[in-house]
């Protein structure tokens, strides 16, 4: 054991402020648990050098041609299709200050894939059309599915 | 032969000396072409310094596609800037949302995880963070995400299994149907017709808008039905529609030609007895359509119908 | 007039006669590498493998021949000059020019070169943006040195790149018209339907200069 | 200082999480060696508990912000408090000022605003089992009065929807007294964030089941609805997979044929059935075996 080794082991404040030995190569202070990391993981496709092909297991978009050129299957290229009415007023998440709605399938087993369900639905909305049900005021809680 | 052959003496001798007398200067050629490349590069070049550039020259449009990719145009937004109280989308509220608006919704939920790995990256890499908020909210969008997923894929399998199970139920279904659409007072015409449109777009997939319509078995199926429907309801107010209802095989229409006829025609008593009076000169000539050609049949009538409809939107 | 030519008709120096002739404009064209940021001079709206040859005489591994692939060059600006024999000039002086930071006076040009902390070429992964600064320098001296100063219009790629205006442009070649090429499809593989467009019009407006100068000069002879 | 795209893989997650996740004989080891090297001012007082034993619902937590608890263990033991957070991290409650705190050095690049010293007072979190609830009940002596009391343990039953925290409840009784009934604080109220959809909007309804002939999802969608080739998908054989995958029977051969035959042919003697006669001869004869044997 080093003289110097036995400071790990001291607890003071100003040796948890200064620990001569765990600084970054600019001279700031390091506080992790160990500075050069794991490196023991597998490198992902954007390390190694430039001879480096991780790939994903996926073959690509297309096909090489004989002459070095490269022909693209575009039903193979991944494609984001707009809707057709965007509606801008839907944002990704909901106000906290909306109770969160619940759908109770009380007297159908098999929940909402029930077919029972789906025919007493259909029925509804064949009598009254597209009325909205009581989940619209705000304030509900839970309504059947 | 001498000079055919040569000697070694030929070249000594036939060699200009000093002593020889020089070649006449040959003649001045009078058609000589002027050079084609007159130009030079000049003398006075130096090097220069480079000219960086200068990003005063470009003015960025506020509608930029790549603001998408900002929040507010900021760099980066601050923890406080964060949305940290919002919850994900429930199931139960989207399973209320049509096809289209679950799309845009999907789309937005992109849009902005797209923003948060944009900061987020910023925060690893050009600031050298290591805090998870961007994650923490990205994670949440994405629970958005994959509870649209679920949601029309559980709307897909909640249609098959009903259509499935629809064999079984088809018939107390429609005579349900069929009990409460005839017990509709006169008075109540306009709803009694509403309903029947929805049923005959639930059942069998007739719409209401001609040219949408895709005929197959069941379309056809569903024309002598409703037809038939129509017929009962405004038998019940008159005595010749009854006695003419009477006389039908099996108290229906049964020719698609008829159910065509009396499917096109508007929802009021003269209008079916028209169809009616029709149908009636359509018997005594004989005109019938073979069960086999019913489909080819109606879907010529229906191209027919959608392009008198082109032809005068008006009417 | 065939509007393209095949490889070996335009893969070596063409003087002005011939360049009228063949039905292109009085233009010279700059093209630069989206890898290296290196710079290509041609007469031609393309570029040959011989013209990589002769431009990058000192190669090393910080500048590196370029291979001709189309897919990594593009258009850094055109230049339309006011006769054939002005353009001819122009790329002669920047193909001088480049032969004398390359070859003749290298330390010169290093002087005025960013240079990373191991007194190499600043660079990013293989980007080297000095070498297409230096162009735009090229571009300006060669303009200022070849003696004509009016009629003159450079089409930028991308007006990030000629640099301030008013400080390095203006004062020097106070004539020179500065416009942008259309972004609207200027992409690898349409770039050759913009270049060609820009050169119909610069031809175009070529002859009609020419036919009112005929006409002055007519003007001037009956009177 | 920068981590590339390590945050978008997945790869090394597997070591990662073996290191996160020591084995059960190394555990006290690791946390030893965890708590010597964190800085003091990043250390939590109470041990960090493991992510599946976190708290997360109302029962388990039993005092959310804003209750009163008082301290029955420490220097500050007596004191009331106020619950302002719950410390997730290691199930722990973080109180008001009169409550547990410790100073710490703090390094220059994590000092607040207008902070002048390396010391600085930061609120210690106390474990559940060292706070009790302080709740106002009916005084049985004074009518009309309320008296503060400390209650030992509380219960849970029912559920009710709470109109404050937007969700359902349980009841929260004193253990032992089930009529007593303490209710939930009053949560703290906050504004609509920028990404909330707005309430009217998120309830709208805009799909009704309409149809039993066309679905009512394009066909198109379906490749980014569901993974065609996921793999709880693979390896489920339909009846026309395993029929073209089992070998159809072969026909038999002729000794086969023959032995079938005869076999059958077999089976269909009748079989002696044994008669009383039969018994009794049976019988006799192993009498007489027997009494020779045994007469022996």
């Amino acid at each position: 054991m080093k003289p110097t080794s036995i400071n790990c082991f001291q607890q003071s404040p100003i040796n948890l402020l200064t620990r001569p030995w765990k600084r970054y190569r600019d001279g700031s202070l390091f506080y992790g648990q160990s500075k050069t990391g794991n490196r023991r993981t597998p490198i992902t496709t954007k390390q190694g050098n430039k001879t480096l092909y991780k790939g994903t297991r996926s073959s690509g978009v297309g096909r090489h041609t004989r002459y070095g050129g490269y022909l693209i299957n575009w039903n193979r290229v991944r494609t984001f299709v707009t809707p057709k009415n965007y509606n801008t007023d839907l944002k990704p998440l909901v106000s906290h200050n909306v109770p969160e709605l619940k759908h109770s399938f009380k007297g159908y087993s098999q929940g909402s894939l029930d077919s029972q369900l789906y025919f007493e639905k259909l029925k509804e909305y064949i009598k009254y059309g597209k009325v909205p049900t009581a989940a619209s005021d705000v304030n509900c809680h839970v309504e059947r599915g | 032969m001498l000079f055919q052959r040569g000697l070694s003496t030929t070249a000594r001798v036939s060699a200009r000396t000093k002593f020889t007398r020089p070649k006449p200067k040959p003649p001045k050629r009078q058609n000589v072409r002027p050079p084609t490349q007159t130009t030079h590069h000049d003398n006075t070049l130096r090097i220069q310094a480079p000219i960086p550039p200068s990003a005063a020259n470009i003015q960025c449009p506020d509608d930029h596609p790549l603001w998408q990719f900002f929040a507010d145009k900021k760099f980066m937004r601050s923890p406080e800037e964060l949305d940290v109280h919002s919850r994900p989308w429930s199931v139960p509220e989207l399973r209320r949302k049509s096809f289209e608006d679950l799309h845009s919704l999907w789309y937005t939920c992109l849009k902005e995880r797209n923003i948060l790995a944009r900061e987020n990256h910023l925060l690893r890499n050009a600031v050298g963070g290591q805090q998870e908020f961007f994650e923490q909210v990205a994670e949440r969008v994405r629970t958005t995400m994959w509870r649209i997923r679920h949601v029309l894929s559980e709307r897909d399998w909640a249609f098959r299994n009903a259509q499935e199970a629809f064999s079984v139920e088809k018939e107390s279904f429609v005579k349900d149907f069929e009990k409460e659409f005839l017990e509709l007072s006169q008075e109540q015409d306009g709803e009694a017709f509403e309903r029947l449109s929805r049923f005959q777009h639930a059942i069998f997939g007739i719409n209401e808008f001609i040219d949408e319509n895709l005929v197959d078995r069941r379309f056809v199926e569903g024309l002598k039905y409703v037809a038939t429907l129509k017929l009962r309801k405004f038998a019940s107010r008159d005595e010749e529609l009854l006695n003419f209802l009477a006389q039908c095989p099996d108290q229906g229409i049964l020719d698609v030609g008829e159910a065509f006829v009396l499917f096109t025609s508007e929802h009021k008593l003269e209008s079916v007895k028209e169809a009616c009076d029709a149908i009636k000169e359509l018997r005594e000539r004989g005109n019938y359509v073979p069960r086999s050609e019913e489909v080819d049949t109606v879907t010529q009538y229906i191209q027919r119908l959608a392009q008198a409809q082109l032809e005068s939107p008006a009417l | 007039m065939p509007r393209t030519y095949p490889y070996w008709r335009v893969s070596k120096f063409r003087p002005a006669t011939w360049l009228e002739g063949a039905g292109y404009a009085p233009q010279v064209f700059v093209f630069r590498n989206l890898e290296s940021g290196q710079v290509l001079y041609s007469q031609f709206p393309n570029f040959t493998q011989q013209q990589v040859d002769k431009q990058f005489q000192r190669t090393d591994w910080s500048n590196r021949k370029p291979a001709i692939r189309r897919d990594i060059w593009r258009c850094m600006c055109v230049v339309d000059m006011p006769t054939y024999e002005s353009g001819v000039k122009l790329y002669q002086n920047l193909c001088r020019l480049k032969y004398l930071r390359d070859v003749r006076m290298p330390q010169e040009a290093q002087k005025h070169r960013k240079l990373n902390e191991d007194g190499h070429i600043w660079y990013s992964s293989q980007y080297r943006p000095t070498y297409t600064q230096e162009a735009v320098a090229d571009l300006r001296e060669s303009i200022a040195k070849s003696g004509c100063d009016s009629d003159i219009t450079i089409h930028w790629e991308d007006a990030w790149r000629m640099g301030d205006k008013s400080k390095h442009w203006t004062p020097i070649l106070p004539g020179v018209q500065h416009s942008l090429m259309s972004r609207v499809g200027n992409i690898a593989r349409e770039q050759s339907t913009v270049l060609r467009e820009l050169g119909d019009r610069a031809r175009q407006e070529f002859q009609r200069a020419r036919k009112s100068n005929q006409n002055q000069q007519e003007g001037h002879m009956s009177l | 200082m920068s981590t590339g795209y390590s945050h978008l893989t997945k790869v090394g997650a597997r070591i990662l999480n073996r290191l996160n996740n020591p084995p059960e004989h190394l555990k006290p080891f690791v946390s030893k060696y965890t708590k010597r090297s964190v800085p003091e001012f990043l250390r939590p007082e109470i041990d960090e508990v493991d992510p599946k034993d976190a708290f997360e619902t109302e029962k388990q937590w039993k005092y959310m912000p804003g209750d009163r608890v008082v301290i029955t263990r420490g220097k500050q033991r007596g004191n009331i408090c106020v619950v302002k957070q719950h410390d997730r991290i290691t199930n722990g409650f973080i109180l008001d000022e009169n409550g547990p705190t410790k100073t710490v050095p703090v390094p220059k690049q994590f000092w607040l605003e207008g902070q002048k010293t390396h010391m600085l007072t930061v609120p210690v979190a106390l474990k559940q089992e060292d706070v009790k609830l302080v709740a106002d009940v009916d005084d049985p002596q004074n009518p009309g009065h309320t008296k503060t009391v400390a209650v030992r343990d509380v219960t849970f039953s029912g559920s009710y929807y709470d109109p404050d925290y937007k969700k359902m409840m349980p009841y929260r009784q004193v253990s032992g007294e089930t009529d007593l009934v303490i209710p939930w604080p009053k949560p703290e109220q906050h504004e609509d964030g920028e990404l909330a959809t707005d309430a009217m909007v998120a309830r709208e309804q805009t799909f009704w089941v309409e149809s039993l002939a066309k679905n009512p999802i394009p066909e198109a969608a379906f490749l980014t609805i569901r993974n065609p080739h996921s793999k709880f998908r693979r390896g489920k054989l339909t009846t026309k997979d395993i029929s073209k995958l089992v070998a159809p029977p072969m026909p038999l051969s002729d000794v086969k044929k023959a032995r079938l035959a005869e076999r059958e042919q077999l089976a269909q003697i009748p079989r002696p059935t044994l008669t009383e006669e039969d018994k009794n001869l049976i019988g006799d004869k192993i009498y007489e075996h027997l009494k020779e044997y045994v007469g022996r």
